[in-house]
């Protein structure tokens, strides 16, 4: 019989090896996996390369890796959200490597990994300073520029319902970067609310399908992350 | 008399026609959906995978699973919908969403928009302005028209890092209302009592006035101060 | 108040004109806006490019329209299912145009141009036939071959439930091309099971959301959607 | 002794190892679900959108909106999802499915394939084959070892156009399990009673025989016709 589930988030981030790539879903608060991110800070791995649409939440899940020194590199979108100061600190020190691409690009390019892709051309960015010394190229009158896949050794994401199986659903806003990452990784760990009974989930409610999952770990939330807003976007 | 925030945004809802679908930034766009009018479906779309957004969630009933793109606790309406980054961004580069209101550093008078990296800022971050600025059917762009030194925002050429070129449609402003055309700046309206010159004297781009060019139609209790030609 | 309902599909179809380009989704039975193209049979528009995955069935639907002539040329990956015997016997006329396109490339091609990208870099075909004259790329080290967005001017789609908003939901296999169609053209059609009222459908059900959807008319099935396999696949 | 096609579909069934995601084609690959042992949870794909499929409906009890890609009437287990095309595809050419199970009309002795076109037909399809055959983490062959006028089919080049090179990693024969390896061709078993001269004596290219070459274990049951050597 398969069964996807960890005990613990501990044993699930055991594999987490120094300087390995690792995606982290989320937005906001909602679909953040904090509790495995903490385990992670337990388990000590580091120079890591974090692909994340934001720079972290004060000291604490992932923001709390960046103060710990633990990041040597980081691929975001938005990484001057309120909450971000560790990263700010650390970047403005050198300590941390940015590379900045647009949030859409960032989705895409995950994508782009997970689906098989080579490659895609996007419009955002032409002509920006975030396109400078990229392969620009005129289809159909209009201008776009190359962007290249984005894989990652592991992938920790949120859901709010799993099974032994690795099907995950996701409630209201939770979805985000989640199913995108879990499609481009090689191991894939889903921290989820509840894990439920195999055919608990019906068929049409399951967002991630179990293919994509390599392990499951019920956690209860972290508390931090029903804080009030912590982060800003740009205009 | 300049607007104020709130009746810049005022003045942007009055645009935001039957069945748009509309991101809006943060700042003076954020206070628009408190103005649009309640007669006309209008869906409010945020990066983070939601549109048909309603108004903020009450103290106590917050949702943990529900935000904003700024992070800020929302509710969603009937006929709402929830979806993941991809779509989202699809929603966003693919042309679907109607209508973007951003706030803005610059705008040329070509279009161009400067809004996600002020010079020598020593941290970036761009989320999805440029997305949101080379995909969306209509950029909107509301702010004051001039800076806090009283420099204008409005300029021949951007000095600021661009957002996307050319992408400008319309411009909000606590004085006016001014068109970007394939002929350059139009201007469309003018706040209370202010003749189209004022305008022209805070804007830093030549600036054609419409034929049609007439007072903004905003109620009094939007009124800022009052300007000095 | 926004009503994108229209009371019959007759009116649904009334503005496509000749020579349009109509993407048409549904694999098999499932998903098959048959009330639509039986509709457009009537509506008579000709000289049409057509989008869909097979050579359609019989005589009715998809199969009916190529039966009558009104498809000029065709776009799909497998149209030689067993009931494309009318597409079959025009294309050894020299009746209608080929352009044959791999299953997972031809979906996301009509992906790309739904989001808004300019094309994309796809294995699938390297070497092949099916690449002949295309721009091969060597990325990182494997060859891909380039493929340009798919779009239509109208999307002809099926659903199970769709409210006046245009948000669609899909039961079980319904999905496959319908939800990434509904996104890549300038005026999409839902031919839906059941009009039901705003709210019925839940936030999380919502596969398919209303910004993408210009017409929903209800339509109880067409009776041959059920009849036993019609379609073969290449092995 | 041959193998019968339900043979063949059984040791295939073997080599599924617990965990696997199967994407079956049509013909013998089809058969194989009905041999997979019970105490193993292997899923079946289809490239419509579902995974876990499970028996054929029962006439009456058919799910009008649940077909194979063969456009059979399926059922679905606990724990099977439904997706749309592009998320199909994605698990297919992004090689997240473990297996691909396919007949063929010719493979090569690199791996070559050639199953979606013989030369001259008239009105070409090509289906999910290609996707199938460049994505998947292993590309499986279940065929007979010969045409129907006793021709190989696995051969030192293929006269048909290719579906995807280099890309079959076993191939199960009616009188064979060979790998396909970076050495060439590798005999790895042989249906009972035949000598590995015998399969090399059916085979259009060089063969290598494992140092452990053994004989096929499927039931008599599944034994097909005598062949002379």
């Amino acid at each position: 019989m398969i069964d996807k589930t960890v005990t613990s988030c501990k044993e699930a981030v055991a594999s987490v090896f120094d300087g390995a790539t690792i995606m982290i879903g989320g937005f906001g608060g909602p679909g953040v996996p904090a509790r495995l991110l903490e385990a992670l800070r337990e388990q000590g791995a580091s120079h890591l390369v974090a692909i994340h649409n934001g720079g972290g939440n004060h000291d604490y899940a992932f923001g709390g890796l960046i103060l710990d020194g633990r990041i040597r590199k980081l691929i975001a979108s938005f990484p001057i959200n309120q909450g971000a100061w560790a990263f700010r600190d650390r970047f403005l020190k050198g300590e941390i490597e940015l590379e900045l691409t647009p949030q859409g690009t960032l989705v895409e390019r995950i994508r782009a990994a997970g689906a098989g892709l080579g490659g895609f051309y996007t419009p955002t960015a032409v002509g920006t300073e975030l396109a400078a010394g990229k392969e620009i190229r005129n289809i159909d009158g209009r201008e776009y520029v190359f962007e290249t896949p984005l894989r990652a050794d592991f992938a920790f994401i949120k859901a709010h319902r799993g099974d032994r199986l690795g099907n995950l659903n996701y409630r209201m806003a939770m979805r985000n970067f989640n199913m995108i990452m879990a499609t481009a990784a090689k191991v894939v760990i889903a921290e989820v609310d509840q894990l439920v009974p195999v055919g608990a989930l019906s068929h049409e409610e399951i967002h991630t399908p179990g293919i994509f999952v390599d392990r499951v770990v019920q956690a209860e939330r972290h508390p931090r992350v029903f804080e009030r807003p912590q982060e800003g976007r740009s205009p | 008399m300049t607007l104020t925030r709130e009746g810049i945004a005022y003045r942007v809802a009055r645009d935001l026609t039957e069945g748009s679908y509309v991101n809006l930034g943060v700042g003076i766009p954020s206070l628009v959906p408190a103005y649009l009018p309640s007669d006309r479906e209008i869906f409010i779309h945020n990066e983070n995978g939601v549109l048909g957004v309603g108004p903020l969630a009450a103290p106590g009933a917050e949702d943990p699973d529900l935000v904003s793109a700024n992070k800020e606790f929302i509710t969603l309406l009937p006929g709402a919908s929830v979806f993941d980054h991809a779509i989202s961004f699809s929603m966003i580069r693919g042309g679907h969403l109607t209508h973007a209101v951003m706030g803005a550093m610059e705008v040329a008078a070509n279009g161009d928009l400067a809004n996600w990296r002020v010079p020598g800022q020593k941290v970036p971050g761009v989320g999805g302005a440029m997305d949101l600025a080379f995909g969306v059917q209509n950029v909107w762009i509301a702010m004051t028209h001039v800076t806090n030194k009283g420099e204008p925002k409005i300029l021949t050429r951007c000095s600021c890092p661009l957002t996307a070129p050319r992408c400008v449609r319309r411009i909000f402003t606590d004085i006016a209302v001014i068109d970007v055309t394939p002929d350059g700046l139009m201007l469309r309206e003018v706040a209370r009592g202010l003749e189209p010159e004022a305008v022209r004297a805070r804007t830093g781009a030549p600036l054609r006035v419409a034929d049609d060019c007439r007072e903004m139609d905003v109620p009094a209790a939007f009124n800022g101060v009052q300007l000095t030609i």
